[in-house]
């Protein structure tokens, strides 16, 4: 009987913390009041949360990093990613993809895509409030419904943001002074290749 | 105690015992193995009286049965068993008489790989269903394509007041009268319609 | 019934007009609305990794009551709304469609997480069923995996939404000879047997799978055996040692 | 009289499952009953068999290792952590420093979200309706801030990598690990006085589902469950695995190895699990997180192909022996990849430990053992 009764002055004391000691939801404290109220108050967004992939461009929605070079889709392991490459008129390959499709029904936010992507153009979003009562076509994201700016990037991700634009300027100042050291020594050799570009050479997606 | 140690104590109790250390394991042959799992589970040296880990492997040529034991006792382990079977007939006797747990884990085995436990006390599919054809962790399993309705299919949805839309029939008697070889070669999604 | 009939063959002026005339039935279908969406009954129901999230979302942190969906029933004749949380396995595909049909009317199904809805991560195994709305209709889907608990109160609110919109007199439990029940898929020697109600889902022709990766699995495709310089003797195989 | 009716009874069938509110999941118990009383149970899964080792034998090693967060759903970490482990020993990866305690640390942060998260269910299971539940999640949603700060999600960590973790801890994430392992055993304390002395729970618990030492040690059991019964087998300490033998910390072990018994070792070890995160927290230090080895692999993984072999990597899981056996061929994709679940085995002895008991001490049994149907049925 006495087990039973200190349990429930323990519940009653939990009870009355929630009213006299409300705390905010992210809080640490064991007693009080947790609830978020959800639509109208959000928890803190966490920087790494990742929820989808998203395509990542600089200025204007052609100006997009990715380079169609089918490594995500090739390291996706539900195999979610669908790149076409993009071909001018006289059937050159181009460095961008023609489609870019992301079967969110399949996705399972493991974030691998953005660890091997070799461009910095894909990412995972914040973004949790998708859904919908047709599945088929309006839960495949198209490459439209993909592109976010970078300044998006910046705002959710900023510390991700700050290392990626330091990694990507001392790149653009490697690639200046070997340009300009290559155009002194030979002026008519193009620029050699960046090193990044991943070691087997990228195919068009048959 | 490590292998070797196991394999030398093993040929002294069973003279004549076929025995191999291949990627430290012991590979035995089939019907040595509960008299080998028994010596190893009552003997004071070894006393390795806690069966950790059953599972099946298909090497394509030959089925092989993998034992991991380990002594709570005397806090040692992993010792490697294998069993070597003929796809054609996997026999192997059951350990579940000596180790309780291999019960589950053999079930488990039978139903992916299809080893047969001779002796286990309720050899049944443990994942998949009765009726349930094929093991389908083997290497050549060939899993059904979804998203294509067979004849059978057809049959069932009718008998069920399932109206079955022209095309779909027509495609599954395609399927039919061609065979279930057909399905690999499946005409494009687009002339389905 | 017959002012139903009337209203589906005129136009939306003159059904505006009507709804004018009619504005005790607005009123009755509003109130009528408002008690169902706020009184959501779902069934208590988990499958996987998602009716942790589920569970999560029915806890003090994130609290579905607010949204006067707190009351799990354990029996599918007493729920409202079903949330299919969690893989669908061939195994228990025909129990959730015979839950389904246990539902009275109105009854709303919410798939959440990319299992459910696709046979998500596991869509290329050989037990997962790809896609719940093969055998019965849902209402909203929540890709995810696992979806936030917020996502499913989003999912949730997306669903009053609905049901806020829905007419009295178009809803298809009144209609006469409506019977929302489907066959229970049976087990076959490969899978379940019939591969998808047509009535309900059809494959989508145009973002197919197996065209774009081609087959999900071997297909015998690694019946090479692997190099024995490491697995030992190929000779030392079946019973000789 | 009274004897004739007896010899009348009929046994009946009853199924308890695949949808019912106290399986935990999609498991089925085909029960046959003689009045009330159970005399027979089998077990019945493969509701939840989800082609995980036939997945994983058709994909990279790395990208296994987001599926081995679905397994074990209440504890990601531990399941990322084992399948780290064998394929470290199968490449002979080596972990910088600082990247064992992160492991360490968050194995058993995890350690405390599942065992109080159990313990809830459990008692939600006796009747306790969602109060202790309730009060469960509570710590657990703390934690699992944690994981989301660190690595990214809520449950579906994917956070280990082989030689090593997959980022560095974010800024201030160890003082908030800090105090929230400073205030855990007062919700300990309030948890136990909530429910520990409470006699409707000792008479439910107590000389219920009693698992003899010797059955426990026969049919493989192990975490929890077998330390309940007295094997003292805890692989932290046997294996010595990533750097537990700095640690010091007790196993706590059982005598009579019933319901309760499993609910009170649950307790202690959390108990235990706050002490090595104290000792973690001290002496954490700085460095590397990632084997520079191994750093190239995270941008290609299907590159990666570790020696052929075996392997076999196993850790203490909340829930027992987690094993991932591993048969390489050389080529980017495991020859064959087998996870000897914890839970999967502990069912073994389902039906001894319910036999005689009412329908009613079943479910308590099952919630006892602790059980995650992801696991039980890879």
């Amino acid at each position: 009987m006495l087990g039973v009764l200190r349990g429930m002055g323990i519940t009653f004391k939990n009870f009355v913390t929630s009213y006299l000691f409300p705390r905010r939801a992210d809080s640490l404290d064991t007693a009080g009041m947790v609830t978020v109220q959800y639509p109208e108050e959000r928890l803190l967004e966490k920087e790494r949360f990742r929820n989808f992939p998203f395509l990542i461009y600089d200025k204007t929605p052609d100006d997009l990093r990715c380079v169609a070079c089918d490594i995500c889709a090739k390291e996706c392991p539900p195999k979610c990613i669908y790149i076409v490459r993009e071909f001018d008129k006289d059937g050159k390959p181009l460095k961008r993809p023609a489609v870019f499709d992301i079967d969110l029904t399949v996705c399972m936010n493991c974030g691998i895509c953005e660890e091997a992507c070799p461009f910095d153009a894909i990412f995972m979003d914040h973004e949790f409030e998708i859904g919908g009562a047709e599945r088929q076509q309006s839960l495949v994201y198209h490459k439209d419904q993909l592109l976010k700016p970078a300044t998006y990037f910046a705002k959710i991700r900023p510390t991700d943001h700050a290392t990626i634009e330091e990694k990507r300027r001392k790149e653009a100042e490697k690639k200046a002074a070997a340009a300009k050291q290559s155009s002194q020594g030979a002026a008519q050799t193009p620029p050699p290749p960046p090193p990044a570009v991943p070691p087997k050479s990228p195919q068009p997606n048959a | 105690m490590n292998t070797a140690e196991i394999k030398s104590l093993l040929e002294k109790k069973f003279p004549g015992l076929e025995i191999k250390i291949i990627n430290d394991g012991l590979v035995l042959k089939p019907e040595d193995l509960p008299r080998v799992a028994k010596l190893l589970k009552e003997s004071p040296e070894s006393k390795l009286d806690y069966l950790s880990l059953i599972t099946g492997v298909d090497y394509v040529e030959f089925l092989e049965s993998v034992y991991h034991l380990y002594s709570v006792e005397k806090r040692v382990g992993p010792v490697v068993l294998k069993v070597r079977v003929p796809r054609t007939s996997p026999k192997i006797p059951s350990l579940v008489p000596l180790y309780r747990g291999a019960e589950f884990q053999e079930r488990e085995a039978y139903d992916m790989m299809g080893i047969v436990y001779e002796g286990h006390p309720d050899l049944r599919r443990i994942f998949m269903w009765e009726g349930f054809e094929g093991f389908p962790l083997r290497k050549d399993y060939v899993p059904e394509d979804e998203d294509v309705l067979e004849w059978e299919d057809v049959e069932w949805l009718e008998r069920h007041g399932v109206k079955v839309p022209e095309e779909y029939k027509a495609f599954a008697q395609q399927l039919k009268a061609a065979g279930k070889e057909a399905r690999a070669t499946r005409p494009k999604p687009g002339a389905e319609a | 019934m017959a002012l139903a009939q009337n209203r589906s063959t005129v136009d939306d002026g003159l059904k505006s007009e009507l709804r004018k005339k009619g504005i005790v039935v607005t009123t009755i279908q509003e109130l009528y609305n408002w008690g169902r969406r706020s009184s959501i009954w779902p069934l208590q129901f988990g499958l996987a990794c998602c009716a942790i999230e589920m569970i999560a979302t029915a806890c003090a942190r994130f609290d579905i009551a607010r949204f006067g969906a707190e009351l799990f029933r354990g029996s599918p004749r007493q729920a409202d709304m079903m949330i299919v949380a969690g893989t669908v396995t061939k195994k228990m595909a025909p129990q959730i469609v015979r839950l389904y049909n246990q539902m009275p009317e109105p009854k709303y199904v919410i798939t959440m997480g990319a299992c459910s809805i696709a046979g998500g991560p596991f869509i290329d195994g050989y037990n997962v069923l790809k896609g719940i709305d093969r055998y019965i209709p849902i209402d909203v889907h929540l890709p995810g995996c696992p979806p936030r608990p917020e996502a499913l109160l989003w999912g949730l609110t997306q669903l009053q939404k609905k049901i806020d919109h829905q007419e009295i007199e178009k809803v298809e439990w009144y209609q006469k000879g409506l019977k929302r029940e489907f066959p229970i898929p049976e087990f076959g020697p490969k899978g379940l047997i019939p591969k998808f109600n047509p009535e309900v889902w059809r494959p989508e022709t145009a973002s197919h799978r197996r065209e774009r990766y081609g087959d999900p699995v071997l297909l015998g495709k690694k019946m090479t055996a692997p190099k024995f310089e490491t697995f030992g003797d190929p000779q030392v195989k079946v019973g000789t040692v | 009289m009274t004897d004739s009716l007896l010899q009348e009874t009929e046994t009946l069938e009853v199924n308890l499952g695949p949808q019912h509110p106290s399986t935990h999941g999609v498991f089925r118990m085909n029960v046959k009953l003689d009045g009330e009383t159970i005399v027979s149970l089998k077990p019945v899964m493969g509701y939840l068999h989800r082609n995980h080792e036939q997945i994983a034998e058709n994909i990279s090693y790395l990208g296994s290792m987001p599926y081995t967060d679905r397994l074990d759903y209440f504890n990601s970490m531990s399941n990322n952590f084992a399948y780290a482990l064998a394929v470290e020993k199968l490449a002979k990866i080596e972990v910088p420093e600082r990247a064992q305690y992160i492991r360490v640390i968050m194995a058993e942060l995890t350690r405390l979200v599942n065992h109080v998260s159990v313990t809830g269910f459990l008692l939600n299971d006796l009747g306790a309706f969602f109060t202790p539940v309730l009060y469960a999640f509570r710590e657990r949603e703390k934690i699992l801030d944690v994981f989301e700060e660190t690595a990214g999600s809520r449950m579906m960590c994917n956070y280990f990598r082989f030689g090593g973790v997959k980022l560095d801890l974010p800024p201030g994430v160890l003082d908030r690990i800090r105090k929230i392992v400073k205030e855990f055993p007062k919700f300990l304390d309030e948890f136990e006085g909530l429910l520990t002395q409470n006699e409707i729970l000792c008479m439910r618990c107590q000389k219920v589902g009693v698992l003899p030492f010797d059955l426990a040690l026969s049919a493989s059991i192990t975490g929890p469950m077998a330390r309940a019964s007295g094997v003292n087998y805890d692989i932290r300490k046997v294996d010595n695995y990533s750097i537990y033998n700095r640690f010091k910390f007790k196993v706590p072990l059982g005598k009579t190895g019933d319901v309760y018994d499993r609910f009170m070792i649950r307790i202690l070890e959390m108990r235990q699990s706050v002490y090595i995160l104290e000792q973690a927290l001290k002496e954490i230090p700085e460095g590397p997180v990632l084997n520079p080895k191994t750093a190239a692999l995270a941008k290609a993984p299907r590159n990666f192909k570790p020696p052929a072999g075996e392997s076999y990597g196993r850790v203490e899981s909340p829930k027992g022996e987690l094993g991932f056996y591993l048969v390489s061929d050389g080529t980017p994709q495991p020859w064959r990849y087998h996870v000897r679940a914890p839970s999967f085995v502990n069912l073994t002895v389902l039906e001894d430990l319910c036999l005689g008991h009412k329908v009613a001490d079943a479910v308590v049994i099952l919630g006892s053992i602790d059980i995650v149907l992801g696991e039980v049925d890879h």
